[in-house]
């Protein structure tokens, strides 16, 4: 039998579910450098209540909760620099928040606010992206803008276990193997893409080794693990900052909340399986193992939860207190330069506008 | 189909989607139904409810998350011999499957002279007004209607939405069907589930009037009727019709309404610039210049994208949109 | 660009794209071009002749064989400070792009509220006429006049196809960009390579009459303008528009010629119901009806998907059909 | 290191370029029976020289020519039962023509006909399809409906190196894997699409390995070996028969003509390369093999090269004399009940026809 070519796909994870090391720590590696980013966790997930509630009475509209991925979005932002392009689908707010966007643009758009899209930090960043995966593709559009004006910069793209099986997933992983480009494509595979369960989705044993079709680096992950979420992301960027090119990680995880607050999970999953999703969620473990190396107790988690809440709620006040746009706001933005017939449609608008009070 | 049909209770628009489905899965064998949620979920909006349970997963399938391959086996399907009815999630979701829907949907019995055939129903929930995110809001009905070989309907009241997909289903050649989502739960009425079909090629006309008429489709018959209703107040006699079935496009109803009453507002939801409505309003340049008395006017969403919902009402027709409009083309006489 | 200029060649419309391609890159490092076979192959239709070799494989790339893949690219590069120009090798292959040029290039600004923009064009050769396989000649045009956000071009000479293609590298927004491969290497003409770009937002008039307005664009440009002849001959004086823009459409220019000519004959490539042309017949009916004294004639493709090429010429606009129109409008006063 | 999957992907040759055999025999093999397909390798070569000089005269529009491809276009028609659905791209003459597919009707398409897609033949088979690889998950849709009706038959479809980047291609394979659907995916891996080669389509060693992505069974074979297309078919449709699911299998051949009629590969590709795959082409070491098994000779090959001309000079001349259909053609067939406004544009279009003569 001749054999044409082989394959392994490598699997990562330091910290088990118990908060136990399951394998030596990445050579290098300073333990230290997990409490601010545990910290950031604990502020997502503060975050992420709040919007929930903020949702049932009627101040926001639909959300999609992260409930479950902080160690995978917190790890993901973390590894980033400042001058990266992060591509993200609608979940990914841990690592938003790294990069610079506000709690309260986050809350503008799921308000129903084009501004929420305007960051006051990472300016080069993709806003949330609603049609799946399409970001994967426009990320590899902007690593290739990057090689060819031979930037040091290089783009990271998120998407789910359903959006792996998106034609523009495919297509972003096939561009980024056939120009070598500087891409790290995010598969956070959470179990479910609303009702489907990841089974459902491809015949194959895991996602990270459909970054075999592009001739890619492929990686999976323990994506509750903060360890090897770093690990992995630092193998990655490093590869794709050297010009060997992208790499697929899929990051193993649980979407413990609904899919979004228009939708009851009970429908279709059971609550025994969410139950264990629990009990491998990524704070527990982190919690235990940083309390074991004495960087963190109950006393510093209730202060730091208390000035999360209020961090939040000032987020939460700033967009609660936006006015909504003008009229005219639905014509502005949409060309540089716009027509005659949409600024007589503009002026049309502002007088009805006027006219009704 | 022995059965006693039970008396029958009034539904909403997406139950009368949902009895539709039923009735003919039941009947026909080569009915299936696929699209992302749609199986143990029912659907995101529920349009599908029941129906896994009720027929088992090798009727209604859920597929990957990918609208290129719902389209693709779709096509496949259909021109295979069964009667696929697929869904996509949202209007916005729908651009995917324009390659498939164009390039073989409408074309397979073309190309093949009628050797192989496209019998297939694509389900899409359209349009704005209830506060979602973005690309989940589209009116893109304009994308489908000058692509020859399709049928483009869509239905604005629980009967219609019956009757219309019975007969979709039934078509041998491939429909796109809208569904005015804004409408889903809108009211309900009595919708026997006699499995009896509605025309294809008709416009329905839902008031009669003398004075103008107005032609809508979708969510926009709501304020369309009840412009027709204030306009009554103040003594103008207004004649609605629901286009329900935009291609092909009964233009004869228009042109025969127009005849009387001289005079028409056109309403939509999607962008005016070459929205569905420049088509009905060249018919009317064309065939109906002599009974004009009043130029056409078209009430319709702006040349821009429905904003996200703080400003998304102010984008769509409104009541009093058309009714200005209604008087500007009463001014004319 | 310090060189002197050599004196000008005629060149057709095809030479006419390359030489705009070859100005802007010289002058703009942020052009890119790519697409299939773009590179040394120079494409299809060769308008990417010498590109490569002239600037480079980081300036001129040949994608992988997704459509899906250069729009995507196209729109990650643009929103990244980039001027990508793609091509997409022939209309019937342009479908799966519209996902990312409805969804992402058209609201990229948007959405964003300027902080993103997305200033690409993407080349489309279009229409039929050349005797090429299925899906070699479509007339799609009308996909993207619904979408705002957009701009829709489409030269019909070799000077218009230099400048609309300057200005449209140069346009801060995505244009969509029409080639009519029909006429690509009809006739020559003197092009000055002065990197002067034509304005985006006005329909040309190519000759002026008094009788009546033929409004057309595309390869159909030149049937329309041999129809002129052919009326002027009968004592008809036809004006002739080119529309060239089509989105956003300079329709002041044609009404102003109808309030003239009071007589309108729109031709297209296009199937009739729901082309581009309804747009237009539906603008004379809002705002110049009294200025008619004649009912507005579409001549335009059949309701069908243009045939194989043995009997494609029967589908298409000619000049009898045009000259049969026209006389037909004249018959009113 | 932890591994969380492990892949080989085998490739298939038993035929050297030389005609000599490389490996033994698979079980059970007749070699006798190459011979018929040999035969028919060998008219399909005539009809594709017939065809190019057909456009060469102005006779017929541009054409795709499938020359050096005969061995696996033969081998994958030989491998399919009457009852399965295939769906090809546009140059895989060999395999329709052993399923019923006449070669008029190959030159009634490429001479701008829309009867030549009317199969007298195999009455399921997909026609040729210009957008590329879309055919691929049209054919999945059909194995859908065989595996969903739990029909025996199963779905072939064929995409070249060019076709395994576009989008649908994946979708195809994703859906394969997703669904179990007894579908085989032959990617036909000829070096070029149009002036783009191999290389520049993706950054994955083998195409077959894109097969991984959707979980399927994966080979890759040298295309110019009648008996390992053979080999590999058999195996990918005894899989797809007995529902162990989808197969994607690449096969090495070489593009010797241009890429159609249309093309001037001298513009991008050397001589050197069209060299050196004249010498790995199918035809030269299948007759040498048969040649020293005693089943063919020159004079043989005399006699059935002479019939062959006569057979396609029969087809040739149905094509040539074929009317052009009437004006109306264009409106049938559009729906199967067309609306009266098309009707209207029909009747006007015969008048018109009538009026000019
Ligand atoms: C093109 C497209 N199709 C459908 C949807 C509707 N939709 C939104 S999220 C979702 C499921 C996504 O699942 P996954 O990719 O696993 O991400 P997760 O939500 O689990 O993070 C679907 C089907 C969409 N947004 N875009
Ligand atoms: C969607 C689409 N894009 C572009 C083309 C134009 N085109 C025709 S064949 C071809 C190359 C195909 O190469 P490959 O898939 O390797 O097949 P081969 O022709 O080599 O057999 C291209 C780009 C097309 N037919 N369809
Ligand atoms: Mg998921
Ligand atoms: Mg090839």
């Amino acid at each position: 039998m001749t054999i044409a070519a082989h394959f392994e796909i490598e699997y990562l994870q330091y910290l088990g579910p118990d908060g136990k090391l399951v394998t030596d720590l990445p050579t290098g590696f300073e333990v230290k450098s997990l409490l601010p980013l545990f910290k950031q966790m604990l502020y997502v997930r503060v975050f992420d209540t709040k919007a929930i509630a903020l949702q049932r009475t009627g101040k926001l509209g639909t959300y999609a909760a992260s409930l479950g991925h902080e160690a995978t979005h917190v790890g993901i932002g973390a590894s980033m620099r400042p001058e990266d392009v992060f591509a993200p689908s609608y979940r990914e707010y841990g690592a938003q928040f790294m990069r610079g966007v506000r709690p309260r643009e986050v809350l503008m758009y799921w308000g129903g606010d084009e501004r929420g899209n305007d960051f006051a930090g990472p300016k080069n960043d993709y806003p949330w992206c609603v049609p799946i995966s399409t970001q994967c593709l426009m990320a590899a559009g902007a690593a290739l803008a990057f090689k060819l004006r031979k930037e040091p910069r290089i783009a990271v793209s998120c998407c789910g276990d359903g959006g792996s099986s998106k034609a523009d997933f495919y297509a972003a992983l096939n561009s980024a193997g056939a120009y070598k480009l500087p891409l790290v494509l995010c598969v956070i595979n959470n179990g479910w893409a609303i009702s489907v369960p990841r089974a459902a989705q491809t015949g194959a044993e895991t996602l990270a080794q459909k970054g075999l079709a592009g001739g890619l680096h492929c990686l999976q992950v323990d994506g509750n693990d903060l360890i090897a979420v770093l690990e992995s992301m630092r193998r990655a960027s490093e590869r794709a900052r050297s010009g060997e090119g992208g790499s697929v990680i899929e990051f193993m995880t649980y979407r413990l909340h609904d899919h979004t607050t228009a939708d009851d999970a009970r429908r279709y999953r059971g609550e025994d399986e969410v139950k264990a999703g629990w009990a491998r969620e990524p704070m527990l473990r982190l919690r235990s193992f940083l309390a074991g190396k004495k960087l963190w107790d109950e006393a510093q988690e209730k202060a730091w939860l208390e000035e999360c809440g209020k961090l939040v709620d000032v987020e939460i006040n700033a967009y609660l207190e936006s006015k909504v746009q003008p009229v005219e706001a639905m014509f502005d933005f949409l060309y540089a330069d716009p027509p005659p017939d949409l600024l007589a449609q503009r002026a049309a608008a502002i007088a009805l506008e006027k006219r009704n009070g | 189909m022995a059965e006693p049909t039970p008396a029958p209770a009034a539904i909403t628009l997406i139950e009368a989607i949902t009895q539709a489905l039923a009735y003919e899965m039941r009947i026909d064998p080569a009915v299936v139904v696929l699209g992302e949620d749609v199986g143990i979920n029912g659907g995101v909006f529920r349009a599908t409810a029941g129906l896994q349970q009720a027929f088992g997963s090798e009727r209604v399938l859920d597929t990957p998350l990918d609208e290129t391959t719902i389209a693709g086996l779709t096509v496949g399907m259909a021109s295979q011999g069964m009667k696929p009815v697929a869904e996509a999630q949202f209007d916005g979701f729908m651009y995917p499957m324009v390659d498939f829907i164009v390039c073989h949907a409408a074309r397979m019995r073309y190309r093949t002279r009628g050797r192989l055939t496209c019998p297939m129903v694509l389900r899409i929930p359209w349009g704005g007004g209830i506060r979602a995110p973005e690309h989940h809001s589209e009116a893109n009905e304009s994308i489908f209607t000058n692509v020859p070989g399709l049928r483009v309907v869509m239905p604005s009241s629980p009967a219609r939405a019956y009757g219309l997909l019975l007969a979709a289903i039934r078509e041998p050649d491939p429909v796109i069907f809208f569904e005015p989502k804004r409408i889903y739960r809108q009211y309900k009425e009595i919708v026997p589930d006699d499995g009896e079909a509605l025309p294809l090629d008709v416009c329905y006309v839902l008031r009669d009037g003398s004075d103008l008429t107005l032609v809508t489709w979708g969510a926009q018959v709501k304020e369309t009727l009840e412009a027709a209703d204030a306009l009554a107040k103040e003594g103008i006699s207004a004649e609605v019709i629901d286009v329900a079935t935009l291609k092909p496009l009964d233009f004869a109803t228009i042109a025969e309404s127009v005849a009387r009453t001289g005079r028409c507002v056109i309403v939509h939801e999607a962008a005016k610039t070459a929205g569905f409505g420049a088509e009905i309003a060249a018919r009317l340049a064309e065939e109906s210049m002599f009974d004009l008395v009043a130029p056409v006017e078209r009430v319709t969403g702006y040349d821009t994208h429905i904003p996200l919902f703080r400003l998304e009402m102010k984008f769509l027709p409104s009541v009093d949109k058309i009714v200005a409009a209604a008087k500007r083309a009463m001014a004319h006489s």
